[in-house]
């Protein structure tokens, strides 16, 4: 397993915590037309699940889907503009912020909770059976936990023994809804038993830990030992989407309580204390800065697709050559 | 009259019908704290409290069974499925069983049961959240199926869905709930089944539903320049069909347009354009036109999804198409 | 809670063991038209946990229901009838062997694999708002445990602490399915700790056992302790259905070895152990035998609905006198 | 030719295509070791063991989505569902999911899945095992549905469905498993998209799909001896639906009946009876007739579950009626 580079995870966080923030002055701006959903204190999750896989282990993400896309590997110019509903989006900018699909990153995200789940015991169960050397990760949260399709697809994962990591990224809510209410089990990792699975919970604002508990559990479905249940333990910064009214389901206090974790700072701390120059992390981040307002004037050049292009592809039409009734 | 929104029309029916029955319980997810998605339930949990309004974890399956549940031991269950995209997920619920044990219990079960949702386009949600799936119910025997186009509309016939004991799939508008109209102070209902004459006219009727509607009422008066009158029905119900108020008026018109968000195939033109013909036949000039979405995906982004489905222009054309002499559609 | 007879318990095993065997001729001679589900060899279950309900307690049962039935209380004649169509039927004869409602037993079962486990939260519910003493029971399969209804119910049902009683009949088969393959996990009980609540296990093949355990849990229910999930484990003795190619999943030896553990032969020895007299016990299962035999002859002269009952009560006619517009 | 069951013309074309392609497997509750429930699979899971013949467990909306994310990775899977009643848990993946990825990857990703069920009458199951719900996919852009009606059908159509690179909905009938007919000893294809007219006619045409298409062929030749001649049309796929064929027949004959085990509102027959009447308008003597099952659930036994069903005679009658000069169905 590659050994662990604080400073490299850090500066991964850093350019998904800005590509939030450019996302949502983007969404504020009318920009980005869907739901937009925030993911502010969440990073460390990305990048050590989502960073940790291979360019073709695939991966399934959710109407959240930003930071995983890129920690995954797509590239920030076909995220970003997809979310605009640009031509040069991951789904040609059909499918906006919630809904997009990039094969070549083997990538793939959509916008009913929980359906991603079963999508991954089809992706799981070929690998396996072709024999190859990938995995299958998919994210999902708290609120996701409770979908019938959370259930039937960890025990069909199970009882088949897929190659697949399934990563609970609990932020503490579902809309606004507190896990502690919805979720009939003081932790989600608790459901692990019901599949023969092992409890596993990380800190998910610990970028060293999620990196390192990610490396294993890919590592271990490798060697078929697959498939895992993890819940990664978070916290939502920000509203669920953008206009949130948070104060109907949480106080201030409490997220001024869990900033003082936010995955970022801890990291940042951490490095100076082991004697990194501040300055150099400063410049780090300069630099992310400078390349996402470059990603901002090129992105707002964008084309949007055409009528043509939207209708296309609904499905492959019948061949005319099919060989008819004798 | 006071003018409010369609929203505020919905909050105004479920706080109504709350007061005046406290069987009556709305359940959903969020439809509590956040009042519901498009607030058409705001402030309601401060009043009624967490008997009465409840909200839900994501278990759109259990949501629905549960109303089944409750319904059954003399509860009137209201419940939300937050986009009509996910109600796929309540489906056996809702078709296996609440449309199907007051037939099974030889009448002995009433399942007074709303589920109510909201569907279409018109809010660049994309292809996973903008579904016109209403003629899924209409197919299913034992469910009535409503699906309001104005605020007056959603507040009587929410109310009439409410007190009525069938489940009723109920079926809103994304795109309406900040439509404004008139709606009068005192209390109303409408009944069920029942289509209503939009606007009056003599050379064409378009039949609409729901967001549809308000493109036909503009078309129709770009086409009053024109000299064309036509007349404007929303059947408001699509099951049981109002079928009487569309026959009458074809049969004065003896033209028609049908004009709905779904796609013809399979969608709920079919239907209507089949019962027109029955009916209506020798009095047609020409076979009834269906108007309605590309066959598609609903696409991404506030321009394209408007142009895969019916708009004011469309609908123009496809009636001046409609009464232009001989033409006729190919084969 | 009452004190358990054994005796009593076995009448009642008894009567469902003959009841079974008679409607099995019935299905042999076609008198019987939906697939008939055998229930041989768990009749501690039904007697258990079914029978230990008050009238007025809520039962939802499965598409392996007429035993469950018969223990909640319907008659006898309502149950036969159903299966055999006849307009005396607990439906009327309208819906046959694996869904009838009988609203006045408070008994309602369905053929869809689960879907009663989503109906039981609404019942509770109802019980629980409107503070009734009543309780909720929902008897499912082991291969019920793998639907998403299952999972979502439970979790409401556990969210919300509702009064209902979940039995887990676990009869080792989903079909022609093992439990051991499709269930990923060792004992279904341990599904319940993905839901807050206790592991409880019981052998569903000893009558004592399940009656006390079900008189337990519904006395904790009926003080608001509930939810509960309780696994039964039994054994189906007989096809899934009367024609099922049990070899294709299961050999002779394991079923005469379950055989040996069956619930009426353990309850009989006991009972003789105890000293109670064979005679006895021959003339109660004499007496029951006399009784279906004048069922079976009564329930064959029984009518069949006509296509007017049977197209009647789709819906509920709008009334003509609402109201209308002002 | 050698005559043998839809059962076993169904397991032919599993078999083929398995052994064409080991990509293509089937999955499903007990498809293996029972060879699924009407025995179409039999001893193929020995033939072709458990890469190719998966048992699943009581999970419906896992295994459909299994469906699409292994369809996604280039296997070809055959999704079955035992009961299209069933069908209600896996609509979520079906319809959000399987029909709209396509579009979603601008046409890179191709989920040649073939969902395939079994739906209506005649076993004598009651309501939650006996419905026609296959209009609910034709309105859902993105998936092809086919409902073969023979042997021979169900065989090419299958290995076509197999091959096809879209989702394909494909939904058997339970009461014909056993049905005989002539099927050729060599491979053949049935290209989808193609109707079948199943008996040439001159008077009247009759489109009917799946169980009801034998009855109307017996229908026809009870109406052959009182003089009037019946063409008999299959669309065998109801989307994308050979309209061509339906429009040569309905111009010819200028009467139709569409019949189908659906009940007419909101099913299939208004989908039918309104492209015909917009393409053969003026060929038409009478209106298109819907000639559907009764709206109910359907009932148990097997005298009345026939009964709310079309049948021979019930099609003849309906027959009669539209070849009596002047009758019209009135308002
Ligand atoms: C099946 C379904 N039900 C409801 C919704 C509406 N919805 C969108 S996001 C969301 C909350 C999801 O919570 P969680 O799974 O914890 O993910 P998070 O938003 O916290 O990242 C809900 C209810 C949906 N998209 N799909
Ligand atoms: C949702 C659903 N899927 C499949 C079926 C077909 N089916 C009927 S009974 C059965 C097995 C049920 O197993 P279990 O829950 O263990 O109950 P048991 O038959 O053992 O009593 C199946 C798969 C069904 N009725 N419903
Ligand atoms: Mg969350
Ligand atoms: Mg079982």
């Amino acid at each position: 397993m590659s050994e662990i580079r604080l400073q490299g995870l850090y500066e991964e966080m850093l350019l998904l915590r800005h590509f939030d923030q450019l996302s949502m002055q983007l969404k504020l701006k009318d920009l980005i037309y869907s739901g937009y959903h925030p993911y502010e204190g969440q990073e460390a999750v990305a990048v050590g699940f989502c960073g940790a896989l291979e360019k073709d282990d695939v991966l399934l993400s959710t109407h959240r889907p930003h930071c995983h896309a890129v920690a995954k590997g797509c590239t920030l110019e076909a995220v970003l503009t997809e979310m605009m509903g640009r031509v040069t989006g991951c789904s040609g900018g059909l499918g906006g912020g919630m809904q997009y699909l990039d094969p070549d990153h083997c990538f793939y995200c959509g916008s009913v909770v929980g359906s991603n789940l079963p999508i991954a015991t089809g992706i799981g169960m070929a690998i396996k059976q072709q024999d190859l050397d990938r995995v299958c990760m998919c994210i999902f949260g708290d609120g996701a936990s409770n979908t019938g399709s959370f259930h039937e697809a960890l025990n069909l994962a199970a009882i088949w023994k897929l190659p697949i990591v399934f990563v609970c990224e609990n932020n503490q809510f579902a809309e606004a809804m507190p896990v502690r209410e919805f979720v009939a089990c003081e932790r989600i990792a608790m459901r692990a038993r019901g599949y023969g699975l092992e409890e596993i919970t990380v800190d998910g604002n610990d970028v060293e830990a999620t990196r390192r508990v990610a490396q294993e559990l890919i590592e271990c479905t490798r060697r078929g030992k697959g498939p895992f249940l993890v819940e990664a333990l978070t916290y939502r910064l920000r509203g669920h989407y953008v206009g949130d009214p948070e104060k109907t389901y949480r106080s201030r206090e409490q997220v001024d309580m869990w900033r003082q974790k936010e995955p970022l700072t801890r990291a940042r701390t951490k490095l100076l204390q082991a004697g990194v120059d501040a300055a150099e992390l400063d410049a780090m981040e300069q630099a992310i800065e400078n390349r996402l307002d470059a990603l901002r004037e090129w992105a707002l050049q964008q084309a949007f697709p055409t009528l043509e292009q939207a209708v296309d592809h609904v499905y492959i039409p019948l061949a005319k050559g099919e060989r008819t009734c004798p | 009259m006071s003018v409010i929104t369609y929203g505020e029309a919905i909050r105004q029916a479920y706080q109504e019908e709350m007061r005046r029955d406290r069987n009556v319980f709305l359940m959903g997810e969020d439809v509590g704290r956040w009042g519901s998605l498009y607030r058409s339930s705001k402030g309601l949990l401060d009043e009624f409290g967490r008997e009465q309004v409840k909200d839900a974890p994501i278990s759109e399956a259990a949501i629905a069974g549960c109303g089944v549940g409750s319904a059954l031991m003399g509860m009137r269950p209201i419940v939300e499925i937050m986009y009509i995209d996910f109600i796929t997920i309540a489906m056996d619920q809702i078709v296996n069983h609440a449309a199907k044990w007051h037939q099974l219990s030889n009448g002995k079960v009433k399942l007074p049961i709303v589920f109510k949702t909201q569907g279409g386009a018109g809010r660049r949600n994309s292809s996973q959240h903008s579904q016109s799936l209403e003629n899924w119910f209409v197919g299913v025997p034992g469910l009535i199926v409503v699906m309001p186009s104005t605020p007056y509309d959603v507040k009587g016939l929410l109310k009439s869905a409410v007190r009525n004991d069938n489940p009723v799939v109920f079926v809103e508008h994304k795109s309406l709930y900040s439509d404004k109209g008139e709606v009068p102070e005192s209390e109303y209902l409408i009944p069920l089944g029942q289509a209503d004459v939009k606007r009056a006219g003599e050379d064409v009727t378009i039949v609409a539903t729901s967001w549809m509607v308000g493109f036909a009422l503009k078309a129709a008066e770009t086409l009053e320049a024109d000299g064309v009158s036509c007349e404007v029905i929303d059947p408001r119900t699509l099951w049981p069909l109002d079928k009487e108020t569309i026959i009458r008026s074809v049969k004065k018109t003896g033209l028609c347009l049908v004009v709905t968000e779904a796609p013809a195939e399979g969608g709920w033109s079919g239907e209507a354009s089949s019962v027109i013909h029955e009916h209506c036949f020798r009095d047609l000039k020409k076979p009834v036109k269906r108007h309605c979405s590309i066959r598609t995906g609903i696409p991404y982004g506030p321009v394209l999804e408007r142009q895969v489905v019916p708009n004011v222009e469309s609908i123009v054309e496809a009636v001046q198409e409609l009464v232009t002499q001989g033409s006729l559609i190919a084969v």
